[in-house]
Formats: structure tokens, C-alpha cells, sequence
């Protein structure tokens, strides 16, 4: 009996499903979910969603569609995990929803390249931004000389150990942007400061509670350790656990990457000394911005028809950010408080 | 020359010296039978013979050559099948493909044919007497059916020597008849069979030869004409066992314990009405699927009711859980202590205290290990355990035997006032068999009410102080034990009008 | 009293973790001299397996139990959001505490309720658990730390008030040597043994099976609720991706000291170990500069070395003795 | 008429409910999607729909005979991004596509003999062995790669990107002839329903003359084959290989698997029929989210309540056919 009924539901469920796609034109949602005819949809694709980071472009990119105008909806996509053959299948899902534009953090440099290049050849612009994939085709790329990152970290945390003594970095190994700042980290002391050595290289895995393992490690096995710094978001807040467990916050120099609220505060309280950041924010809206103008295009000739005209390179800078610097009200103010996703 | 022939087979497990020198020969075309009590090593031989185990010397000689085998696999591949007492049996695929299980008809190019398996899958059923669908799953089979699914399963292997461990242990009068039947067929055909039983009259009743171990070695062999169960019995256990069955309760007045009145469940048994009496034995018999089982789980709490009424000293009860029955003082032994009684892989001590955790407590629910090593020592002591050191024994080191003492002595140990027995001496051999019927003869006398479920006729006729029959889900009669006779028990249990099923 | 009534067993497999990992600190003693064996070395190898320390005790109650909880990183992860954000918003300490805690606890308890009443497959139920938790902690806070805790809060794991020991490793090796010594005598511990070895002889036997599985699961949730309080106050936030693959580590400490999956064997003195076993070569790992890459493999390296090396002590017991 | 009845009945009878209620929920989901999303029901995005699990669907096998087999293997997650590895290491040192996969295909089978092989001889159970060396792997993947995507492949290889056989992208009809082989195994061949037996009693398989280590040996490699056979389909869709490819891929495996019917308490009860079901609901699940621009957020929480209600309702009739015996 239950089975009949069973087969029955499914059979008439499954009948009224073209009447519902039927419905389908007439209804609307906000935030890029489906979108009335006159809407332009533009996609933030990137490979961690939920980290801090991706929160902040994703806000400049929803402020600059919101001065374009109504009309221009975003949303923000991308598999939680660490996976670019992920990012890449998510990558071809937007691609269906026929968005204007697609702004891409690649996971790496080449899995995307056969994605991005199928939503070029839909006309669909992509801009990339924060970690670059040179070879896909993308008009533009939006982001910071991770290798300068690095050196200006580098610069930084030499100036505070005083020219000599240890080193050490925190990464997680297989992402190449932080494969990169650390390349620019270890080359700038190699060049600029003969008496600070980089002793080792540390794996946390990307997480505050084993970077606080490692840390804690590193400081008893080499016990000169005068400066340590993260690639990433996490690494500092780790360090410096690991240092107040030991009683050593005032004898090492952490310098962590981008900020958080949690870098902000270790900032002020003077448990990390500095922290090296770009402007993710701005990185998001001016991505935006060229994504509207590829798919807009002008009069202006263009290298890549029939997009329009848009840069191929934008770098960003970047800059270290100290308690000091953050006493100021109006800068704290401006990294106090995360946007809402 | 001898079919198969066992020379000088000895086998150690540790120092555990299980078998000795052990000289065994098996014809063509006889039932030749394997009778000892538990520990004598019987399961050991055959395990030897089936190449599970391997003698550390002594040699297996199969049609006149010394053979090697180092698993069950190279055993059937020399034409030798067992029926083992543990069902082997996969629950979750149909009766055919257990039926030919590793040797399933196929095509020419290796795949299954579905069509010739059932069909002769129907046909190797039907020749053990079976009605079986060859397409229902074997899980949804009583135990009984099992049974005869899994002897089918070896008849089909086609094999010439056919070992059967203990087949009839969940089998009714009627299969067990058929079962014979097939037997002799298969031994007019050529076929040598080596059956092991407990049960002295269905040895008697089919074997053309009996061998007895006694502690790992053969106490001798008696041909056809030479059997008779005193002679048999006193060479399995060394001495005259006397009387088979303890005598009847002194005092047949005790106060009713418990009483319950038109229990039901749905699909399992309805409106049973039976009462204990402190001091008194009720046997419960019944074929396999009677519903005797669930009936007591039903009253321990381990199952529902649909209707009815229990009454304990005369107050109603309604158990909700095991743990709720035992703190009244109802207990019940289930019938399979592997799967349901026994910790297998807990040390002896654990096991004789894990029915009565809350009372070898202090206050602050701390175990006293002193008062546990006390409490397994009394029982082990008197229950006559072998070995008597083995309160740190794991349960799986010990036979048979011993571990249904022990499930006994959980038992005794959470001081139970109703004790329910499901089965109390299933696989268990003759020597420990009269050893537990005194005991619950003991037990009674000593004021607990009990209740003996058992599908061996004698045993309850022996036990019992009354009797009530079971047939399929209802109860069909209630007997004084006295002068009680194997066909009036046996016409209540046919004389139904309509089951439940 | 008298006939051992706190008698401590140490096992085989216990020995065998207690000889390598003598060994080993034998060997770091040689080789790395004061910077190994200095007290603020031991205190930073044990500050960091505190969380593990918790986390592999609530599984060594699952495993005993014939089970399995993944869900227990992401519990760790979403109770200290909660704790966190209830902090941060001026709740008092007390109360997100306990909120994390009660949150830990409600989580392994209805994971216990699906697997002991509803039969569904641990490792299923507790995948599915895992997900929704992980799932709720981006859902709550988009990814974001939350930081800026009261100090009543941070104190919690990083004060000390006992020989100057901070209160993380004091908790929780108080709790462990509490339940190592429960576990050997203490009924309601005991049973667990009982229902990992057979449910079903467990139940008849009238020990209410259903509720002491569930009461396990739920002392796992509620070992990563305390977790998720230590390991936020110590780190001063609390963030969505917290321990990741904790309770891979939590399953291979349990199983290097003896925890058998099976069901009905496992001791939590050998767990501890286990988690004093990977924390002290990870440690080793660092001080000679191993590379990064590998760092996430030992625990499961030394799983696999562990359990062979018990295994050759065994064969070799077995010929003397034979 | 009435023969049609009695035959209609007996189709009646034989339908799996469990698969049925999957269905009927999949249905539900792909009408209110359609409702939500123009797009949903456009080829486009079915197309999209089976790539993006087309992977998963592929382990999923494997997993499936694993788990019936009553073991589990977390490897999976470590095979898939070592395989493209290894084999953008043998192509780019020149040897040609075909050999180079055979080789990956047949090591790391290889990788499934030595799990297999660690879980006999130390006693341990499979989800610990493969966690194990899946975290070896991992760091393997990582030295290997020194953690870049590597795209070292030669111009014919980046051509099978687009490859289609019968108008299918490649790694479809990989899919196809791999799920019917394993459907047709799972109901012919001998060796294939040893899984079963071994699955729902191995003491009883054991005494029955099947040689059950062999069938676990047979699983384990299979599913590290599927596994390889994966990583090599991803080498080829991305042009690249890289250790990140993969990642947590096991626990929505076994997700798939899961929800697909296939039993993880009693062992040898499912179906590669059920998995294909079950690959089929989480695709749509995947594929939902980010159609309807509803937060990928609650997709993770969405997947684990699916999960237990999937297994909830299958135990739901399992008791509901008890309780009718």
C-alpha cells in the first residue's frame, strides 16, 4: 500500500515539474539568484570561500555594482576546501547562469585555464585578481606582487630585530602566493641583510591551533629565534599564542599577512609587531569596475574583442601595519569592521 | 582401504593438549559418528579434517595418500564438506545463492545463470525435503530453515565425505526424521558420513559406528550391534552417570511468583496464560518458531506487549527494559550465548558480574575487585569450570560447555527469584548436560521459580514439573510432567486449529 | 580495599608506547641536550596536545563503544563560535562556557540518539553531524574571526592556578587521569566496555545499552565543547575553521594506544600516550627541521609504526614463550 | 487483465522504496530549483551538473564495493591528485598517454594492495589503514609537486580536454561503460558477489570456502584504480595536475554512497544502482546551491541533513518491512 502511494506521488511530483519551470520567468530574487530581464550578473569565484580575505574583495565588489546600479547583481561562489579541480567545476556552474562578468581567484596557476577560456569564449568577461592565472586568457589581473610582499615583510622585520640574528617562516605549502612571499622574504635578507639567517620554513597546515604547535616547537629548537612571519592570515595569531604560552612575546618579532579582526587586535595589543596588507577591498571593487567596462565595451579600441578596453595588469601596493599606525582612530576604524557577507 | 584415515593426530593449543594420538578410519558408504563431552576434542578433529587447523603431527590419509590441506577451500576441492555447527549462512542474500555459494552455475563465459541457480537451488532444497523459495532472503528464514538450507548446501557440493557438526541442534522431530532419511540415502549412494551429536538416540538411531573421545583421545569404537547408551555414556565420561535426570520437586505447594495472563504480540505469539511456582520447573516445549523465545523476551522487557498482564508476587509489572526485569529478580538465559550472552572477548571474571554490576558496587559505584574474584571463584568452583584457574581466561578460550557454565553463573550471580532458560543445554554434551539439569533442579529446590524452554522432548519430560506446549504463537496445552508420554506432547503441538501464521 | 581495588594494568601495547617514547626522549636528550629536556619545552609539547589530549579521550569512549565520531573537530569549532560570540557580544563568562559546553554535549547526545535508538551507521551519523556543524560555523560567521574577548574569558585557559602550570594542560590532563582511573573501576565506565563487547548480551544483561552509548557520545561532544573554550581562550578567538582533521588525529591516538574498532578494548592511559607519542615526534620533527610537507603524515606514519612495532613485541613474546 | 494486474503488482512489489523516496526528493529539489533558477533545467546546466560529480561518481564505485565489502577507504582523497601527478611526471618525461596511464592506473592499484595489505598484517581497521596512508600520500603529493600545479603536458594530451566519444565528453562515457561493467559484475560475476557474501558474514563466507582476504584485496585495489582512473580524468578536464585535487573528496564519496542506500552497519547490503542514485541527488544538491545563489554555506549543511535523513528513512522501511513480517 505505502508503496503504491509512494509510486504515485513520485509519478505526479514528477509530472508537475515542467510547471514549475514554467513559472519560472516571471519570478525574481535579489542576490544573484535569478534575475529579471535587464539584470547584469557578475560572479566573485574563489577557492576558500568564508576566508576573511575573499569577504573583504567581495565587499568592494558588491559596493562598486552598487554605484553601476541596480541593475548589476554579484554573488560570491567557491568550495570551502583547498581544491582547484573544485574551483574549476564551480567555475563552469556560473558559466550557465550566463553572468556578464567573473571575477577568478585561481587556485593555481593552470586548472582553471580551459574554465576561464570556455566563459571568454561565452562572452563573458574575467577578471582575475588576488592569485593570477597568466595563461587562461584573462583580460585583466587585479592584485599585489606577492614576491614584493614578501620583501617588504622581509625589510620590515629586519628593521625591528636590529639587522642580525634568526628567522623564521610560516606557510602552508602548495599555494602560490605564498610560495611566492616567501621566495621575495628569503631573497630580500639574502641580498640586504647578511647577518639574519632564515632557518626554517614551517607547515601549519593553514590553521591557528597547529601554527601555535609549530611555533611553540620552533621557539625551544632554536632558542635565537628573534622574528618570525606568516604568509598567511593565520600564522600570526598562532605565533603569538605559542610565544605568550612560553613567556616570550617581548623577545620575537611576528609579523603576519593581510588583516582580521584578530590581527587587528593582537596588533593593538602589541603581541605582533606588524602585519603586511594589501587593499583586498579595493582589489574587489576595481575588479568589479573592469569587469563592467569589459563587458560594456566602448569606443576605445580594444586588445581583446569584443570586450572592452581594459589593462592587463593592475598591481596593487601593499604596507605594513603597526599598533602604532593603528592608534590613529579614522585608520583602526577602517579595519575594524568587516563587512557583512 | 579406507576412505580417510586419521593417524596418530595430536594437537596442542598452547599447552593446552587437545588431542592425542588419535587413530580414526572412515569407509565408504557408513555413518560413522563422533561422540564426546565438550573439550573432548571432537570440533578440533573435524576442524583438522576440514583443513581449518592443522595436527602438529600425526597425519590425514585420503584414499590411501597423506594429505596437507591449509584451508577450507582445498577441504571441499578433496571432496570433503562440513556442515558446521555455527550457521554459515549470509543473511542478506537469497536462499539459491547461499545454497551454491562459490560454486555458482554459470554460462560459458563466466557469468552467473540466475535461472539455473534458483531452479537448482529448488531442486537440492526439495531433496533435503524442503519447500524453500530459492529467491526469498535467507535472513528472512527461521533458524530451523537455515539449518536445513545450510545441509543443502553442502549436499549439493556433491561431496564424498560429508561431516555434519551437531545439524540437528535447531531442528524439529520432523526435519531431524527427514534429515536421517536424506542421510541414509546419501550412504546407499556411497557417500561416508561423520555426524557429531549430542543426542544419544538419534547416534544410536542412525550411526553404523560410533567413536567417543575422551580429554583428546579415543576411548574406543563400538559397531552397530554394540551400542547402548550406558555403554556409550560410560565411555565418554569414565564412570556410570546413574540416574540421566535429577528427581522431581519435593514440594509441589510454593506460592505462585509469576503469573501472565493473555499475553500478546502481533506476528509473534498471542494470549498466553502460564504461571511459575517458587520451587517448580516449567518446561516450555515447542518446534522451532513456536514463539516460546519471544514469549520470554516479551516478559523480560527485552520486547514489547501488545496486550496482557504480568504479575509478579501478585502485583502487576510491566517491564520496560531488561535492567528493570533483573532488578525484580527475572532473569533469562538466552539461547545463543555467542550473539546474546556471553562477552567472548572479556575475561571470564567480567562476564560472571556483568549481570550483577550494581551489586559488587560500593556506594560511590566503584567496582570491588576483590568482592568480583571472590564471586567468580565461588561459581567457578561450583560449577566445576575447567580449567579452575581461569578467572582471567578470556570466554573464547574456553569449550563449549564451559561457556554456557559460565552464562549460568552471570546468572546465579544476580540472585534471580524467576529464572527463565531458553535452551539451557544447546550444544552442550552429555556429562555437562545432567550437570546443569541438576542444577536447575538445585536451584528450584532452593525456592526459584523457573521456566525451561527447551525443543528436546526428554529433556523436558526429565526436568520439568509441568509442561505447556507452544505451536505457533499459542499456547496448546498444559501438562503435569508425571507419567507425561513423547506422543501426547507431540499430538498438542500438531493439534492446532489455524495458526498465526 | 586491600586485594587492588584501584589495581592499574599496564598493557602490552601501553609498554611498548611507554618504552618508544622513552626512547625517543632518551635519544632527544642526546642529540638536542637543555634545548629538549627544558621545562618550557615539555610545557609547550604539552600545551599543544591538551586539545588532542580531549578530543582522542571522547573518541577512546566511542571506540570502546564500537564506534566512531567524526563530528567532534567541528563541534570543537562550532561551540567555540558560540562561546566566542557570546563573549564577545558581553554575555557573561560563566554562561558562554557553559553554553559551549551544554552545546558540545547536546550534539553528541543526539548523535548518540541516532545511533543507539534509530541504528544509523556512527560513522554516518557523525559525518552527517560534521557537515551540518562545519556548515553552521561559516553560516555564523561568514569566515570571520571573532576576537576582542573579555579577559574573565581568556583566563579561563591561559591563567594558572596551580604550580604555575597553565590551566589548559591542567584541565585536561586532570580530566584524563580522572577518567584512566574511572575507567578502570567506576560502573558507569565500565558498562561501556560491556556494550562495545556485545550490545545485545550488554542489554539482556540489564545494562540499559542505548543510554550508555548515548551518554558516551555525548561525553565526546562535550570534551570538544571544553576543548573549543581552552582552545579559544589560549588563542584569544575563535574562528569556522578551527579543528580540522582533529578527529582524524583524535582516531589514530586512540587506536596507537590500543583502542580497538571493533569495539570493547581500549584503555585511556594508552590513548594518552598515544597523543604524548605524536606530540613528542612532532616536536622531534621541528627541532631537526623536517620538512613542512610532511608534517601532516605523522601522526598516521607513526599510527602504522606504533602498531607494528607492538605487533613485532608480540611475535616475539609468543616464540619465548612457546 | 488480469495477468497485468498480478504482473503490475509484482513490478510493485520489487520496487527498492528507498530508491523511490530518493527519487521523489530529488524530483521536489529539481522543481523548486526550477522554480528558483531559469537556468536549472537547461541542458547547459545538466551538462555542468554531471561534471561537476563526475569524479566523485567514479569513486563512488569503487566506495561502494568497499563499503559492501563492509570496510571503507579513505585513500581515495590521496590517489586522485597522486595519480595526476604521477602521470604528468611520465608524460612529461615523454612517454605517450596510453602507457603513461596504465602505469598510473596500475600503481596505484598497487597503492590499494598495500593498504590492504598493512590492514591484514596489523590487525587494524580499514578507515585507520587508509587515513594513514592517505596522509602519507598527501605528503608525497606535496614533496612531488613542491606544492605548484604542474601543466608539463604535451599539445595532444591538452587536445583530449575536448574529446568527445558519441558526442559525450570523455570522462562520461568513462563513467558509463565503468558503472554498467560494475552493475553487470555486481549481478554475474562470481568474484563480484563474494563482496556480498564477505560483506554480510565473513566468518560464514569464510566457512563457506570463499577466500575472503583475496575479495578484500580485490576491493581495495579496484577502488584504487577507480581512484587513479579519476585523477588521470581530472589531468586531462584541467590540463594540470596538482595536490590539491581531491581534497575531502572521500567523506562526499562516501556521502554518495551512503545516501545511494548502500549500508555502512550491515555490511553487503546496497547497490551500484543506488549509488548512481544517490551520485545523481548530491550532484543536484552541488549543482542547487549555486544555481539558486542561495549561500554555498548552508550547502554543508544541507548535504549532512540529507545524509541522516537518507539513512533515516531507509532504516524507516527497513522496520517498516520488519514490522509487516
Amino acid at each position: 500500500m505505502i508503496r503504491k502511494l509512494w509510486i504515485i506521488l513520485t509519478v505526479l511530483i514528477a509530472l508537475s515539474v515542467p510547471l514549475f519551470a514554467g513559472g519560472a520567468e516571471e519570478s525574481q530574487t535579489g542576490n544573484g539568484g535569478s534575475t529579471v530581464k535587464g539584470d547584469e550578473l557578475y560572479s566573485m569565484v574563489v577557492f576558500t570561500k568564508g576566508a576573511e580575505y575573499f569577504n573583504w574583495c567581495y565587499a568592494g565588489m558588491r559596493d562598486a555594482a552598487a554605484i553601476l546600479g541596480d541593475h548589476v547583481k554579484t554573488e560570491l561562489q567557491g568550495p570551502a576546501e583547498w581544491d582547484a579541480s573544485l574551483e574549476a567545476r564551480t567555475l563552469e556552474q556560473v558559466i550557465v547562469k550566463q553572468p556578464k562578468g567573473i571575477l577568478v581567484a585561481a587556485a593555481d596557476e593552470t586548472t582553471l585555464n580551459s574554465s576561464i577560456g570556455k566563459a571568454l569564449s561565452q562572452n563573458i568577461a574575467v577578471i582575475g585578481f588576488d592569485s593570477d592565472a597568466p595563461e587562461s586568457g584573462r583580460l585583466s589581473y587585479v592584485g599585489t606582487n606577492n614576491y614584493d610582499f614578501g620583501a617588504a615583510a622581509a625589510q620590515f622585520i629586519v628593521d625591528q630585530i636590529g639587522g642580525s640574528g634568526d628567522v623564521a617562516v610560516v606557510i602552508v605549502p602548495g599555494n602560490i602566493a605564498q610560495e611566492e612571499r616567501a621566495a621575495g622574504f628569503k631573497d630580500w635578507i639574502s641580498e640586504n641583510a647578511p647577518d639574519v639567517r632564515v632557518v626554517s620554513e614551517l607547515n601549519d597546515e593553514g590553521d591557528v591551533a597547529k601554527s601555535e604547535t609549530v611555533c611553540a616547537a620552533l621557539f625551544q629548537a632554536n632558542p635565537n629565534i628573534k622574528g618570525i612571519f606568516s604568509t598567511h592570515g593565520y600564522g600570526a595569531p598562532g605565533a603569538a599564542a605559542a610565544a605568550r604560552t612560553l613567556g616570550i612575546l617581548d623577545d620575537v618579532v611576528i609579523v603576519g599577512s593581510d588583516y582580521s579582526s584578530a590581527v587587528i587586535e593582537l596588533l593593538i595589543a602589541g603581541d605582533i609587531e606588524g602585519s603586511v596588507v594589501d587593499d583586498p577591498y579595493l582589489i574587489g571593487f576595481e575588479s568589479m569596475m573592469l569587469a563592467y567596462q569589459a563587458a560594456h565595451p566602448t569606443s576605445v579600441p580594444s586588445a581583446n574583442p569584443p570586450f572592452g578596453h581594459v589593462p592587463p595588469i593592475i598591481y596593487g601596493g601593499c604596507s605594513v601595519i603597526t599598533g602604532e599606525i593603528l592608534s590613529d582612530p579614522a585608520v583602526l576604524a577602517k579595519y575594524q569592521n568587516p563587512p557583512a557577507v | 582401504m579406507s576412505v580417510l584415515e586419521l593417524r596418530n593426530i595430536t594437537k596442542s593449543f598452547g599447552a593446552n593438549k587437545v588431542l592425542t594420538d588419535v587413530n580414526m578410519k572412515f569407509e565408504e558408504g557408513e555413518i560413522h559418528s563422533i561422540i564426546g563431552e565438550n573439550g573432548a576434542g571432537k570440533s578440533t578433529l573435524m576442524k583438522i579434517i576440514g583443513g581449518i587447523y592443522r595436527a602438529d603431527s600425526g597425519e590425514v590419509i585420503l584414499d590411501g595418500k597423506d594429505v596437507v590441506m591449509h584451508s577450507p577451500i582445498e577441504a571441499y576441492e578433496h571432496g570433503i564438506g562440513i556442515v558446521h555447527q555455527e550457521l554459515s549462512i549470509v543473511g542478506n542474500m537469497t536462499v539459491a545463492q547461499n545454497v551454491f555459494v562459490n560454486c555458482e552455475p554459470v554460462y560459458k563465459a563466466g557469468f552467473i545463470n540466475w535461472k539455473k541457480m534458483n531452479s537448482e537451488a529448488k531442486a537440492a532444497l526439495a531433496e533435503v525435503g524442503a519447500d524453500i523459495d530459492p529467491e526469498e532472503i535467507a535472513g528472512n528464514l527461521s533458524v530451523g530453515m537455515q539449518q536445513i538450507v545450510e545441509i543443502a548446501k553442502v549436499i549439493a557440493k556433491k561431496v564424498r565425505i560429508l561431516i555434519l557438526d551437531e545439524p540437528t541442534s535447531a531442528l524439529s522431530d520432523k526435519e531431524v526424521d527427514r534429515l536421517f532419511q536424506i542421510l541414509d540415502d546419501l550412504r546407499r549412494k556411497g557417500v561416508s558420513i561423520i555426524f557429531i551429536s549430542h543426542k544419544l538416540n538419534e547416534i544410536i538411531r542412525i550411526s553404523d559406528k560410533v567413536s567417543v573421545l575422551r580429554d583428546g583421545i579415543r576411548t574406543g569404537t563400538l559397531l552397530r550391534d554394540e551400542m547402548n547408551e550406558p555403554t556409550i555414556i560410560k565411555m565418554m565420561v569414565g564412570r556410570d552417570l546413574g540416574r540421566l535426570y535429577p528427581p522431581r520437586a519435593s514440594s509441589r505447594d510454593g506460592e505462585i511468583v509469576l503469573e501472565c495472563k493473555g499475553l500478546s504480540l502481533r506476528n509473534k505469539f498471542s494470549n498466553i496464560d502460564f504461571f511459575l511456582k517458587k520451587g517448580e520447573i516449567l518446561g516450555v516445549f515447542g518446534l522451532v518458531g513456536a514463539g516460546r523465545t519471544e514469549v520470554a523476551l516479551s516478559v523480560f522487557g527485552a520486547d514489547n506487549l501488545d496486550s496482557g498482564k504480568v504479575l509478579l508476587n501478585g502485583k502487576s509489572v510491566s517491564f520496560k527494559n531488561p535492567s528493570d526485569a533483573v532488578s525484580h529478580g527475572v532473569c533469562y538465559l538466552s539461547e545463543d550465548r555467542k550473539v546474546a550472552g556471553l562477552f567472548v572477548n572479556m575475561e571470564v571474571r567480567e562476564n560472571v558480574v556483568s549481570a550483577c554490576l550494581k551489586t559488587v558496587c560500593n556506594k560511590a559505584d566503584f567496582l570491588n575487585q576483590g568482592a568480583i574474584g571472590k564471586i567468580t571463584q565461588d561459581y567457578i568452583n561450583e560449577l566445576d569450570v575447567h580449567p579452575s584457574n581461569c578467572s582471567r581466561f578470556r570466554i573464547r578460550n574456553l569449550s563449549g560447555g564451559n561457556q554456557q557454565k559460565i552464562l549460568f553463573a552471570k546468572w546465579l550471580a544476580a540472585k534471580p527469584t524467576v529464572l527463565i532458560v531458553d535452551e539451557p543445554t544447546r550444544g552442550v554434551d552429555v556429562g555437562a548436560k545432567s550437570m546443569i539439569h541438576s542444577i536447575l533442579r538445585n536451584l528450584a529446590e532452593s525456592g526459584m521459580a523457573i521456566m525451561m524452554i527447551s525443543s528436546e522432548l526428554p529433556e523436558i519430560l526429565g526436568v520439568s514439573d509441568r509442561v505447556m506446549v507452544m505451536s505457533e504463537g499459542r499456547k496448546t496445552a498444559d501438562f503435569e510432567a508425571e507419567g507425561l508420554t513423547e506422543e501426547t506432547v507431540m499430538n498438542a503441538v500438531f493439534n492446532t486449529d489455524g495458526g498465526l501464521r | 580495599m586491600k586485594s587492588g581495588r584501584f589495581r592499574f594494568k599496564i598493557g602490552n601495547r601501553e609498554l611498548t608506547l611507554i618504552i618508544t617514547i622513552v626512547l625517543i626522549y632518551l635519544f632527544m636528550c642526546f642529540a638536542k641536550g637543555e634545548l629538549f629536556y627544558a621545562r618550557s619545552n615539555i610545557e609547550a609539547i604539552f600545551s599543544n596536545l591538551s586539545y588532542d589530549l580531549l578530543l582522542a579521550c571522547g573518541m577512546t569512549f566511542v571506540i570502546i563503544l564500537g564506534g566512531v565520531d567524526l563530528s567532534v573537530g567541528a563541534v570543537l569549532a562550532l561551540s567555540g563560535i558560540i562561546a566566542t560570540l557570546m563573549a564577545q557580544s558581553g554575555i557573561p563568562t560563566a554562561i558562554a562556557v557553559l553554553a559551549a559546553l551544554a552545546f558540545g554535549l547536546a550534539v553528541g547526545c543526539l548523535n548518540g540518539i541516532l545511533i543507539a535508538k534509530v541504528h544509523v551507521a556512527p560513522f554516518v551519523a557523525t559525518l552527517g553531524s560534521m557537515s551540518i556543524c562545519r556548515g553552521m560555523c561559516y553560516v555564523l560567521t561568514s569566515g570571520y574571526f571573532v576576537a576582542n574577548l573579555p579577559t574573565s574569558y581568556l583566563n579561563i585557559a591561559r591563567g594558572s592556578i596551580l604550580f604555575s602550570v597553565p590551566n589548559k594542560i591542567l584541565i585536561s590532563v586532570i580530566i584524563m587521569i580522572v577518567l584512566a582511573v574511572l575507567s578502570v573501576n567506576f560502573r558507569p565506565l565500565k558498562s561501556m566496555y560491556y556494550v562495545g563487547a556485545n550490545g545485545r548480551a550488554a542489554f539482556l544483561s540489564g545494562i540499559s545499552s542505548d543510554l550508555v552509548k548515548i551518554i558516551g557520545y555525548g561525553i565526546s561532544g562535550l570534551m570538544a565543547g571544553i576543548a573549543a573554550v581552552l582552545m579559544t581562550g589560549s588563542l584569544g578567538m575563535g574562528h569556522a575553521s578551527y579543528g580540522l582533521s582533529f578527529e582524524m588525529k583524535a582516531i589514530s591516538a586512540a587506536v596507537i594506544g590500543g583502542a580497538n574498532m571493533a569495539g570493547g578494548e581500549g584503555s585511556f592511559l594508552g590513548t594518552a600516550l598515544g597523543v604524548i607519542l605524536v606530540a613528542l615526534v612532532n616536536n622531534v620533527f621541528i627541532m631537526f627541521n623536517g620538512s613542512p610537507n610532511w608534517s601532516g603524515a605523522i601522526s598516521g606514519i607513526m599510527l602504522i609504526v606504533a602498531v607494528a612495532i607492538d605487533m613485532i613485541r608480540n611475535k616475539i613474546r609468543e616464540r619465548r614463550t612457546a | 487483465m488480469k495477468i497485468n494486474n498480478s504482473r503490475m503488482s509484482a513490478i510493485i512489489s520489487r520496487v527498492n522504496l528507498n530508491y523511490l523516496t530518493l527519487l521523489l526528493i530529488m524530483i521536489i529539489l529539481v522543481a523548486v530549483m526550477s522554480m528558483r533558477a531559469p537556468y536549472f533545467l537547461s541542458a547547459a546546466n545538466f551538462a555542468v551538473m554531471v561534471d561537476t560529480f563526475i569524479m566523485e561518481a567514479i569513486m563512488a564505485l569503487g566506495m561502494t564495493l568497499v563499503i559492501l565489502s563492509g570496510g571503507i577507504d579513505l585513500t581515495v582523497t590521496g590517489i586522485l591528485p597522486f595519480s595526476s601527478i604521477m602521470l604528468a611526471l611520465l608524460m612529461g618525461s615523454g612517454m605517450s598517454f596510453f602507457p603513461a596511464a596504465i602505469i598510473v592506473v596500475l600503481g596505484c592499484s598497487l597503492i590499494g594492495f598495500v593498504t590492504n595489505l598493512l590492514r591484514k598484517t596489523l590487525n587494524l581497521h580499514p578507515m585507520v589503514v587508509t587515513m594513514a596512508i592517505a596522509a602519507i600520500l598527501k605528503g608525497l603529493n606535496l614533496t612531488i609537486t613542491g606544492g605548484s600545479a604542474m601543466s608539463d603536458f604535451p599539445d595532444s594530451f591538452k587536445a583530449m580536454s575536448s574529446m568527445t566519444v558519441f558526442g559525450m565528453p570523455l570522462s562520461w562515457a568513462v563513467y558509463i561503460v565503468l558503472a554498467a561493467f560494475f552493475i553487470i559484475m555486481t549481478k554475474f560475476n562470481r568474484n563480484f558477489i563474494k563482496v556480498y557474501f564477505v560483506g554480510g558474514n565473513p566468518e560464514a563466507a569464510k566457512l563457506s570456502g570463499i577466500k575472503i582476504e583475496r575479495v578484500y584485496m580485490m576491493v581495495y585495489m579496484i577502488s584504487a584504480a577507480l581512484a587513479a582512473v579519476a585523477g588521470i580524468l581530472t589531468a586531462i578536464t584541467y590540463s594540470s595536475a596538482s595536490y590539491s585535487y581531491g581534497t575531502n573528496a572521500d567523506m562526499r564519496v562516501i556521502t554518495t554512497v551512503a545516501i545511494g542506500g548502500t549500508s555502512l552497519t550491515h555490511g553487503g547490503s546496497g547497490s551500484i544502482v543506488g549509488t548512481m542514485l544517490g551520485t545523481l541527488f548530491m550532484a543536484v544538491i552541488y549543482d542547487a546551491f549555486i544555481m539558486s545563489g542561495l549561500s554555498t554555506y548552508y550547502q554543508d549543511v544541507m548535504t549532512g541533513v540529507f545524509l541522516i535523513a537518507a539513512v533515516l528513512l531507509s532504516e524507516f522501511f527497513r522496520y517498516l518491512k520488519e514490522k509487516a513480517r
